[in-house]
């Protein structure tokens, strides 16, 4: 009649499905944790590992590419300018859709899906989030 | 006497006060977690509920301009001091409540319904159709737990009123368990009167499946909705206080059982390891009534609460008492 | 009393943005009301007057973040019809197989988002842990857990590969096992019984007559399922059955439900037809043209109109595209969701329901207000001036609500 | 003291006059008038007091009119009682007491809105305190009668005060027609009674019946008392003239009008425990039980569809009444069966002091919805909303009302309703269960109303009620709130020696006979 | 009823009709077929009683699509006819084409209750009044939106100027 | 002032301001065993009077102005508002659309935002963005 009940009871006493990113709780102050990370105090657990084809944050090898405007032409998000100075193109990730289609069209192969994808930020311009 | 009387008051309020809080914020914490290990995840920590209060003192208290400011006010303060107040006249492990006496079992179903009416005042007071929708769907599951709670404690009171003396008081009853004045029709009558109980639980501390009043997903927290920051902690903190009493309640009706009954102890030993067995009861009653039940469940309908309540679980309370009356007549010992 | 409560108006995306009116007597609904401009973001616009081709795959994918293989597909099929271009053999059974996992994940959001609104938490938090696997498998195959990036014109843009063969086999055995539990804890719990069954009930005529679409439909016995009536992609070799709830309780209420149980009986038919599709998967190309300048050409001077049309989760899906030579966009596109038409049905079924019931009727046609539909308090505007005229209503009201509650 | 003798002639002597001169101050000032009318009524009110301490101090007082010896009852060349004779114990001092009181605040409360032809109004007022207190204190039957006539004449005249509104008169027919047929009624069984044994004494029937047994002729009496003054008392299935003479009564009145109808519940009690309890089958206090519990159910859900706050209330009224009735019959049917320790003086002090409670209870929320009637001129609940924005201590005084009336602690209605639960469970434990459910549907009733009338979106901009309205609603919910913190002092001091008085029947008949 | 039968009858009754296909599948190649028919304004409603007819099941309306052609417009009625069964499916559109001097045409609600959000889009949308629709207010467009401004227009009529709203996201928030 | 406790009790109000519904999804898959959200004792709530964050997913729509700035002005202070996902960002593929009113700054500029790039993002991505959110939260504490 309440199937769920014995599932419930079963499930308390196993052990919890979560992954613990990044760490269990809140931790009580977290600029000291996240600096205690950096200096190999304390460690986070990792996210769940990204798989190989992974769509992240763009990488872009700016010596190859030869700024021939394919890559704007298919963005559907517009997140690609080009400098007219260097020939060359500019990604804002904060606009970025992580389609992966400029990458498919570059005929020089100088765009790339990253696997970086913790972006979150307070400034939707910083370095981080642009790509040149 | 009365300067001593006024001192003793004002101690052992601020001492429930402080103890109600403490305990209440513990076993939501306790409910929480365990909730959250039933659905396979960590959940939060067992102080969370503390934060949450902390967190909500904190932050601003909006009054909504259609609400009539005072009540919706007030209604939260009376909510927690009413829940606290319960735990003056439940008897809490070996310790005798500090109110108690003559008639306390009927003043504690009366005192039971004074959060809900709070609530109801306070929703009522918000001015919002959430609210309202909510205020009158706690009313409606209130006149529906309180009929078979009624018969409950009544058939009770009737078995134990065999053995005379002053029945009326909680104190009497956990210390003369049921089950050691009934035949086996009467124990199976008392089984029955516990389950029907135990289904009274959520409903009279509004959780799942009878939290209609409340429903998240239909009226976006009903009652509460426009209540925040410190009124929020308050009625915050009076759920947890009255989810402590009522399990409490259950454990003195049905399990008022201390360890030093079976095993010597020391003066001292025995208060603290009665007190810990108390704890420990209110916790198994928790599990099943409160943290099991609501998250093994989907919420009802208003109307189905009703009938529930009105017809099923009353029903079966009835027919406990009808039981327990038999018992007299047909008394098989079972002991 | 009468009054109005507004669900949404968070909703959702596509084509269906909506804000839902009812109008409540008691508990008790008297009037179904949709507005549903919330969401309204001109994708068909945009398609038509700003993107290419190819930009508006990736706009299409965002009609509807849930399924978002559904719409894209559509348009492709059509795109392709009037082009002419000719889809690989392996693209068409990765498609297949694209869909199907989209159906699992979908459906199996669905039954986790219908069991929140029915306030049993732990069945939502048991499914989407469920859910996870295959999440992880569209992850492992598309790069992202939810946008899937994989159709293109004239096929795939990724192929399946070998390593991944096995992570899929292990998956839809998990589902298989998995299956078995979740039908007990869905269709044998009492509480979700009294919750659903008779609940918004949608009877065929009104399903027909409606037009709806999908599950809703099979649910109410219209065997209609664009798999078996139209088969498109690699579908053809499958020969999809419609599903319709007498499957398993042997008749047909179109109720709640009936709804559930559909929508459970789909998720172990697209296992099968996943596990046939990974079997009979033939190999070779998988994009008919991987130049995508030459193809953006070319369907920039191709002439025509088509439809599209696919079975998505939530029922069939219909792109209309025209394309006009030298004409840089869709000339011509519109979408229609499964939820556009869908929606209608809400009416009949909610009609004398409780509130209570909103959240699981509404929730049942899977329309993606799903966890958004918490109900929002819309104040009405602050200075509101009550006229005599309104005083009376007012009055009116209270007393309707007094008689009643 | 000499006068202390003559306290029970004072107390109706004194309204009774106060009524003959009103007219004649109106003439000259109003404010002199509504001065003199109050004295007068606080005068009555004190000797009560003094009264029930007499009673008290000296057991049953009895006063006979005219006579040499005013405290003989039976004259020297006589075997019983023949004059007009006041015979006061512990009950009917605690009834008059209670009904001074109510009449008191009661006035107070007028004199904030009763300003046009008060002459009448106030002359009026005074006759029913009059016709109510003499019902109470006197020991002869035939007395009785004329008394109950005062009080329904100059109840009807009131009720139909506001002649304006047509369903006053209405109202005011109903009852005068209730009342005659009633007064028939028990003028009939007093006939019955004078033809069998040619008294009309009270406590001489008594000691007549008890010696002679009961006779068929004494059944068909008590029936009919019974049903007159059930009928009267307001109690189911007899209530349906009492929402609308409670509905449609100018402000106070309705809560004085409680105390009428009261009074009459005083006759029944006299007539069950005093005259007939020895020889009384135990099928009366099963008949009392019953129309007590159907009271309760009528009352409630009457209540529950009600769109006019009056009549709302007087429903909640008539459940009020079940509540008294239902511990009165356990008690009686205890007393009956010799059970008076166990359960019976217990349910009898549920019962009495729940008659002081409900003219609390009621007779507040009738004064705050006579107040909000007075500022809002309106009375149906569907066009009222939003009043807590503006008239705050109104509301919160309805809230007091609300917990008392639904026996929320702390409020005086928990300490009387939770003796009645806790004596009539012995008589059926489905009698507890029946009265506490009762209560609590009562309370979500009130609750509902509270919403209706008080939040909400504010309609309009009202102002408080009038300051003496305030003071006298402050007045009984310092009393309401007084007795649920304190009910023992109350019990012990007010409503146990009443309890004496009916379960020591013979007391009285003793005194009175001059045993 | 195939597609075949259906088109000579929408023939026979004077409508310009024909079919297009699409194959599909990949062991079992099918056929997708899609049947177009022209109607005149006029003769929406009888063309529409004349499918219901015809059909065995009662037609699914699937949506109306619009196409701005410069001097006119065209509504598409997208119905399907015989689902249900294995491959027994086709699409029929009826093409009504709609001077732009004369954008009125008669609603298709009373026939089919459906395609009332269809109408109301489309009367948003390209500006296309539906005679006798009951429910004349936006679909999706917010109340306020301009009148007079149909974005699914070519012409002048159509939203010309792009939402330059996200193109200063990048300056910040002056 | 903001006790230190305040940032491990988030509740957050969820407002779907036209989104595609991805990101909505990925906010309640943060929600569910796998990633449990509630560990840091944040909890999705049905009032915007309850919450301390405001989660908004999609680009504005010309229809939601009000809302969104209703809701706002409901949240009791202090608050935080997090976007999650790049059209709510930037607008992401449904800039240009007539039928939006820019990004939620225009609309509230004295919001605090915490914005979560992606389409959508991954939960830990979201979990992260409420690891900045906990950072300025220390931040404002000390002071
Ligand atoms: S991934 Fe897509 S959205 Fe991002 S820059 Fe490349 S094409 Fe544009
Ligand atoms: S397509 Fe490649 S080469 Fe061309 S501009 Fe873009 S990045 Fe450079
Ligand atoms: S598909 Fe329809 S609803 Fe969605 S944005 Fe485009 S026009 Fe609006
Ligand atoms: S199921 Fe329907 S609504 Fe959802 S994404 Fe797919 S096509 Fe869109
Ligand atoms: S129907 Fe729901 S899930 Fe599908 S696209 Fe629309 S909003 Fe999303
Ligand atoms: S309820 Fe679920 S599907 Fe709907 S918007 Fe929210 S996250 Fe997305
Ligand atoms: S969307 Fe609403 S109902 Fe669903 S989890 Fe969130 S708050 Fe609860
Ligand atoms: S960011 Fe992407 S996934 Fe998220 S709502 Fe916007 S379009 Fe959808």
């Amino acid at each position: 009649m309440l199937p769920m009940l014995s599932q419930l009871l079963k499930q308390m006493v196993r052990k919890p499905f979560t992954n613990l990113f990044p760490a269990k709780y809140a931790p009580k102050n977290v600029r000291k944790y996240l600096k205690d990370v950096q200096e190999g105090k304390a460690k986070i657990n990792p996210p769940v590992e990204p798989p190989e084809w992974f769509r992240g944050k763009i990488l872009y090898e700016k010596e190859k590419c030869i700024g021939c405007r394919s890559c704007i032409r298919v963005c559907p998000a517009k997140a690609i300018e080009f400098i007219e100075e260097e020939k060359k193109i500019r990604i804002y990730i904060g606009r970025c859709i992580f389609c992966s289609q400029c990458n498919d069209v570059c005929p020089v192969n100088c765009l790339h899906m990253g696997k970086e994808f913790l972006l979150a930020t307070d400034n939707k311009l910083e370095e981080n989030l642009i790509v040149e | 006497m009365l300067g001593e009387l006024l001192f003793k008051t004002v101690i052992a309020s601020i001492g429930i006060t402080i103890f109600a809080v403490i305990f209440g914020l513990l076993f939501k914490g306790i409910d929480r977690k365990l909730v959250a290990r039933m659905q396979m995840r960590v959940g939060p920590p067992i102080r969370q509920p503390f934060l949450d209060v902390i967190k909500l003192m904190s932050k601003e208290t909006i009054v909504p301009e259609n609400a009539v400011g005072w009540m919706y006010n007030l209604a939260p303060i009376i909510c927690l001091a009413s829940s606290i107040i319960l735990l003056l006249y439940i008897p809490i492990g070996n310790f005798e409540p500090l109110l108690g006496g003559h008639g306390d079992i009927i003043l504690v179903i009366y005192i039971f319904l004074i959060p809900a009416l709070a609530m109801v005042a306070g929703g009522f007071a918000s001015g919002s159709p959430f609210a309202t929708v909510g205020a009158q769907r706690e009313m409606i599951t209130m006149m529906s737990y309180e009929f078979p709670l009624a018969v409950v404690i009544i058939a009770i009171v009737w078995k134990l009123s065999n053995i005379g003396g002053d029945i009326f008081s909680l104190q009497f009853i956990s210390s003369h368990p049921i089950w050691e004045e009934v035949g086996l029709l009467g124990l199976i009558g008392g089984i029955i009167l516990l389950l029907a109980l135990v289904i009274v639980t959520p409903g009279e501390v509004a959780k799942i499946p009878f939290d209609v009043a409340e429903a998240e997903t239909e009226i976006a927290h009903g009652l509460l909705v426009e209540y925040s920051g410190r009124n929020l902690a308050l009625f915050y903190i009076a759920d947890a206080v009255k989810m402590f009493a009522m399990a409490s309640l259950v454990v003195a009706l049905f399990f008022p059982y201390n360890l030093s009954d079976f095993i010597k102890l020391d003066e001292i030993v025995a208060y603290i390891a009665d007190f810990l067995f108390f704890l420990f009861k209110v916790f198994l009653v928790m599990l099943f009534s409160i943290s099991l039940v609501r998250a093994g469940m989907a919420r009802l309908r208003i109307t189905q609460v009703v009938s529930v309540y009105w017809i099923t679980i009353t029903l079966i309370a009835l027919f406990g008492l009808v039981l327990l009356m038999w018992d007299n007549q047909y008394s098989i010992k079972w002991w | 009393m009468k009054y109005e409560v507004p669900i949404g108006p968070i909703h959702p995306a596509l084509k269906e943005p909506i804000l839902l009116k009812f109008t409540l007597e008691g508990e008790r609904i008297v009037d179904v009301d949709v507005i549903a401009s919330q969401n309204h973001r001109g994708i068909e616009w945009i398609g038509m007057n700003r993107n290419n081709p190819v930009q508006s795959i990736y706009l299409a994918e965002r009609v509807c973040g849930i399924c978002n293989f559904c719409h894209p597909s559509c348009l492709v099929m059509a795109v392709e019809e009037i082009v002419g271009i000719e889809v690989p053999e392996r693209a068409q059974y990765i498609r297949v197989i694209q869909g199907e996992l989209e159906r699992i994940h979908s459906h199996l959001l669905w039954a986790g988002v219908a069991a929140h609104e029915l306030g049993f938490d732990s069945l939502l938090h048991y499914v989407w842990a469920v859910r996870e696997k295959v999440m992880d498998i569209l992850e492992l195959i598309n790069g992202n857990r939810v946008t899937k990036a994989i159709i293109m014109y004239g096929g795939v843009r990724r192929d399946i590969k070998e390593e991944h063969v096995p992570k899929i086999k292990q998956m839809l055995n998990y589902y298989k096992e998995a299956f078995g539990k979740l039908a007990k804890l869905f269709l044998e719990d009492k509480t979700i019984k009294m919750r659903t069954r008779e609940i918004g009930i949608l009877k065929k005529e009104d399903a027909l007559k409606l037009a709806t679409v999908g599950p809703t439909t099979r649910a109410s016995g219209v065997k209609k399922d664009v798999r078996q009536d139209m088969p498109y992609f690699a579908y053809p070799d499958f020969e999809v059955k419609a599903i319709t709830p007498d499957l398993l309780t042997g008749e047909v209420i179109g109720d709640t439900y009936d709804r559930i149980v559909v929508r459970l009986l789909e998720v172990k038919q697209s296992i099968e037809i996943i596990e046939r599709a990974l079997d009979e998967m033939p190999p070779g190309e998988i994009l008919a043209e991987p130049k995508i300048i030459k193809l953006l050409n070319q369907i920039k001077k191709a002439e025509g109109e088509a439809v599209g049309r696919y079975e998505a989760p939530r029922g069939e899906d219909i792109h209309y595209v025209k394309l006009k030579p030298g004409f840089e966009y869709l000339y011509a596109w519109k979408v229609r969701a499964p939820t556009y038409i869908n929606i209608l049905s809400w009416r009949p079924m909610l009609l004398d329901m409780q509130i209570a019931d909103i959240p699981i009727v509404a929730a049942s046609i899977d329309p993606c207000i799903s966890c958004t539909n918490r109900v929002i308090i819309v104040k009405d505007n602050k200075e509101k001036v009550l006229t005599a005229d309104d005083l009376h209503k007012l009055s009116v009201r209270k007393t309707r609500r007094l008689l009643r509650c | 003291m000499n006068w202390m003798q003559h306290l029970p002639a004072f107390i109706i002597a004194i309204p009774l006059f106060a009524a003959f001169l009103t007219p004649l101050i109106d003439r000259i000032n109003k404010k002199a008038r509504n001065a003199f009318v109050l004295i007068a009524m606080a005068i009555t009110f004190i000797l009560t007091i003094i009264l029930f301490k007499e009673v008290l101090e000296k057991d049953i007082i009895t006063y006979v009119m005219g006579a040499a010896d005013p405290t003989q009852a039976i004259p020297k060349q006589a075997a019983v009682p023949i004059r007009i004779v006041l015979e006061i114990d512990g009950i009917n001092a605690f009834m008059a007491l209670i009904s001074a009181l109510i009449s008191l605040i009661g006035l107070i409360f007028s004199f904030a809105h009763i300003e046009e032809r008060g002459g009448r109004f106030y002359t009026l007022f005074l006759l029913m305190v009059v016709g109510m207190l003499g019902m109470e204190l006197t020991g002869d039957l035939f007395n009785l009668f004329v008394f109950l006539e005062i009080a329904s004449i100059a109840s009807a005249a009131l009720i139909a005060y506001e002649f304006r509104r047509g369903s006053t008169t209405e109202a005011a027919l109903k009852y005068i027609i209730i009342s005659s047929l009633s007064a028939l009624f028990v003028l009939f069984a007093i006939g019955l009674l004078y033809g069998e044994y040619d008294l009309l004494n009270m406590a001489a029937i008594a000691d007549a019946i008890r010696t002679t047994g009961l006779s068929n002729i004494d059944k068909i009496a008590l029936i009919l008392f019974f049903s007159a003054f059930a009928l009267k008392a307001g109690s189911a299935p007899m209530h349906m003239w009492l929402p609308d003479a409670y509905g449609e009564a100018p402000g106070a009145i309705s809560m004085v009008l409680i105390g009428v109808t009261q009074a009459s519940l005083y006759a029944l009690l006299r007539i069950c425990f005093t005259i007939y309890v020895d020889s009384m089958h135990v099928i009366f206090p099963a008949i009392i039980i019953i129309l007590g519990l159907i009271s309760i159910f009528i009352g409630v859900t009457m209540a529950l569809i009600q769109e006019d706050v009056k009549r709302l209330i007087a429903y909640a009224a008539v459940a009020e009444v079940g509540y008294i009735l239902l511990a009165i019959g356990v008690g009686l049917y205890g007393i009956l069966n010799n059970e008076v320790e166990t359960y019976a003086r217990k349910a009898l002090q549920g019962g009495l002091f729940h008659i002081f409670n409900d003219i609390l209870d009621i007779g507040l929320l009738f004064l705050v919805a006579s107040g909000i009637i007075y500022i809002t001129r309106e009375r149906n609940l569907n066009k009222l909303g939003g009043l807590a924005h503006s008239m705050k201590y109104t509301s919160i005084l309805f809230l007091v009302g609300l917990a008392a009336v639904a026996g929320l602690p702390p409020m005086n209605g928990f300490a009387s309703k939770i003796i009645i639960y806790e004596s009539v469970y012995k008589v059926s434990p489905i009698l507890s269960i029946v009265a506490i459910l009762g209560s609590v549907v009562m309370l979500a009733i009130f609750v509902k109303i509270f919403h209706s009338v008080f939040t909400g979106p504010k309609i309009t901009e009202y102002r408080e009620v009038p300051k003496l309205m305030l003071a006298s609603m402050l007045i009984l919910a310092g009393l309401i709130i007084f007795f649920g913190l304190f009910p023992d002092v109350i019990i012990n001091n007010v409503v146990n020696p009443a309890v004496n008085a009916l379960i020591e029947n013979t007391d009285y008949i003793s005194k009175v006979m001059g045993w | 009823m195939n597609a075949e039968e259906a088109m000579q009858k929408f023939q026979q009754k004077g409508y310009e009709a024909w079919i297009s296909e699409r194959t599909a599948g990949v062991k079992n190649k099918v056929k997708k077929i899609s049947l177009w028919v022209k109607v005149d304004k006029e003769k929406i409603r009888d063309a529409v009683e004349y499918l219901m007819e015809i059909a065995e099941e009662y037609p699914h309306f699937s949506i109306i699509s619009a196409s701005d052609e410069g001097n006119e417009i065209i509504l598409n009625y997208h119905f399907t006819l015989g689902y249900g069964k294995f491959l027994e499916e086709f699409i029929v559109t009826l093409k009504v084409s709609l001077p732009k001097d004369d954008l009125r045409i008669k609603s298709i609600t009373n026939l089919v209750p459906a395609a009332i959000f269809s109408e109301r889009e489309i009367r948003e949308m390209v500006g296309v009044e539906f005679e006798e629709l009951p429910d004349k207010r936006h679909l999706f467009l917010t109340k306020d939106f301009p009148e007079g401004v149909y974005p699914w227009r070519r012409d002048e009529m159509g939203v010309k100027e792009t939402n330059k709203l996200y193109e200063t996201w990048k300056e910040g928030l002056e | 002032m903001i006790p230190k406790a305040f940032k491990r009790a988030l509740w957050v109000f969820h407002v779907n301001s036209g989104s595609c519904n991805g990101c909505d999804i990925e906010i309640i898959a943060a929600l569910t065993p796998r990633y449990d959200v509630e560990r840091f004792g944040i909890r999705l709530v049905g009032s915007p009077r309850h919450a301390d964050v405001i989660a908004f997913t999609g680009p504005i729509t010309n229809d939601m102005v009000d809302k969104v700035k209703r809701i706002y002005e409901q949240t009791p202070d202090p608050k935080v508002v997090l976007v999650v996902g790049s059209c709510g960002i930037s607008g992401g593929v449904f800039h240009e659309s007539y039928h939006l009113a820019g990004p939620i700054e225009r609309i509230i500029p004295e919001a605090k935002c915490f914005y979560v790039p992606g389409c959508p993002p991954r939960p830990e991505a979201i979990i992260q963005g409420v690891i900045k959110a906990w950072e300025y939260l220390e931040e404002v504490e000390k002071k």
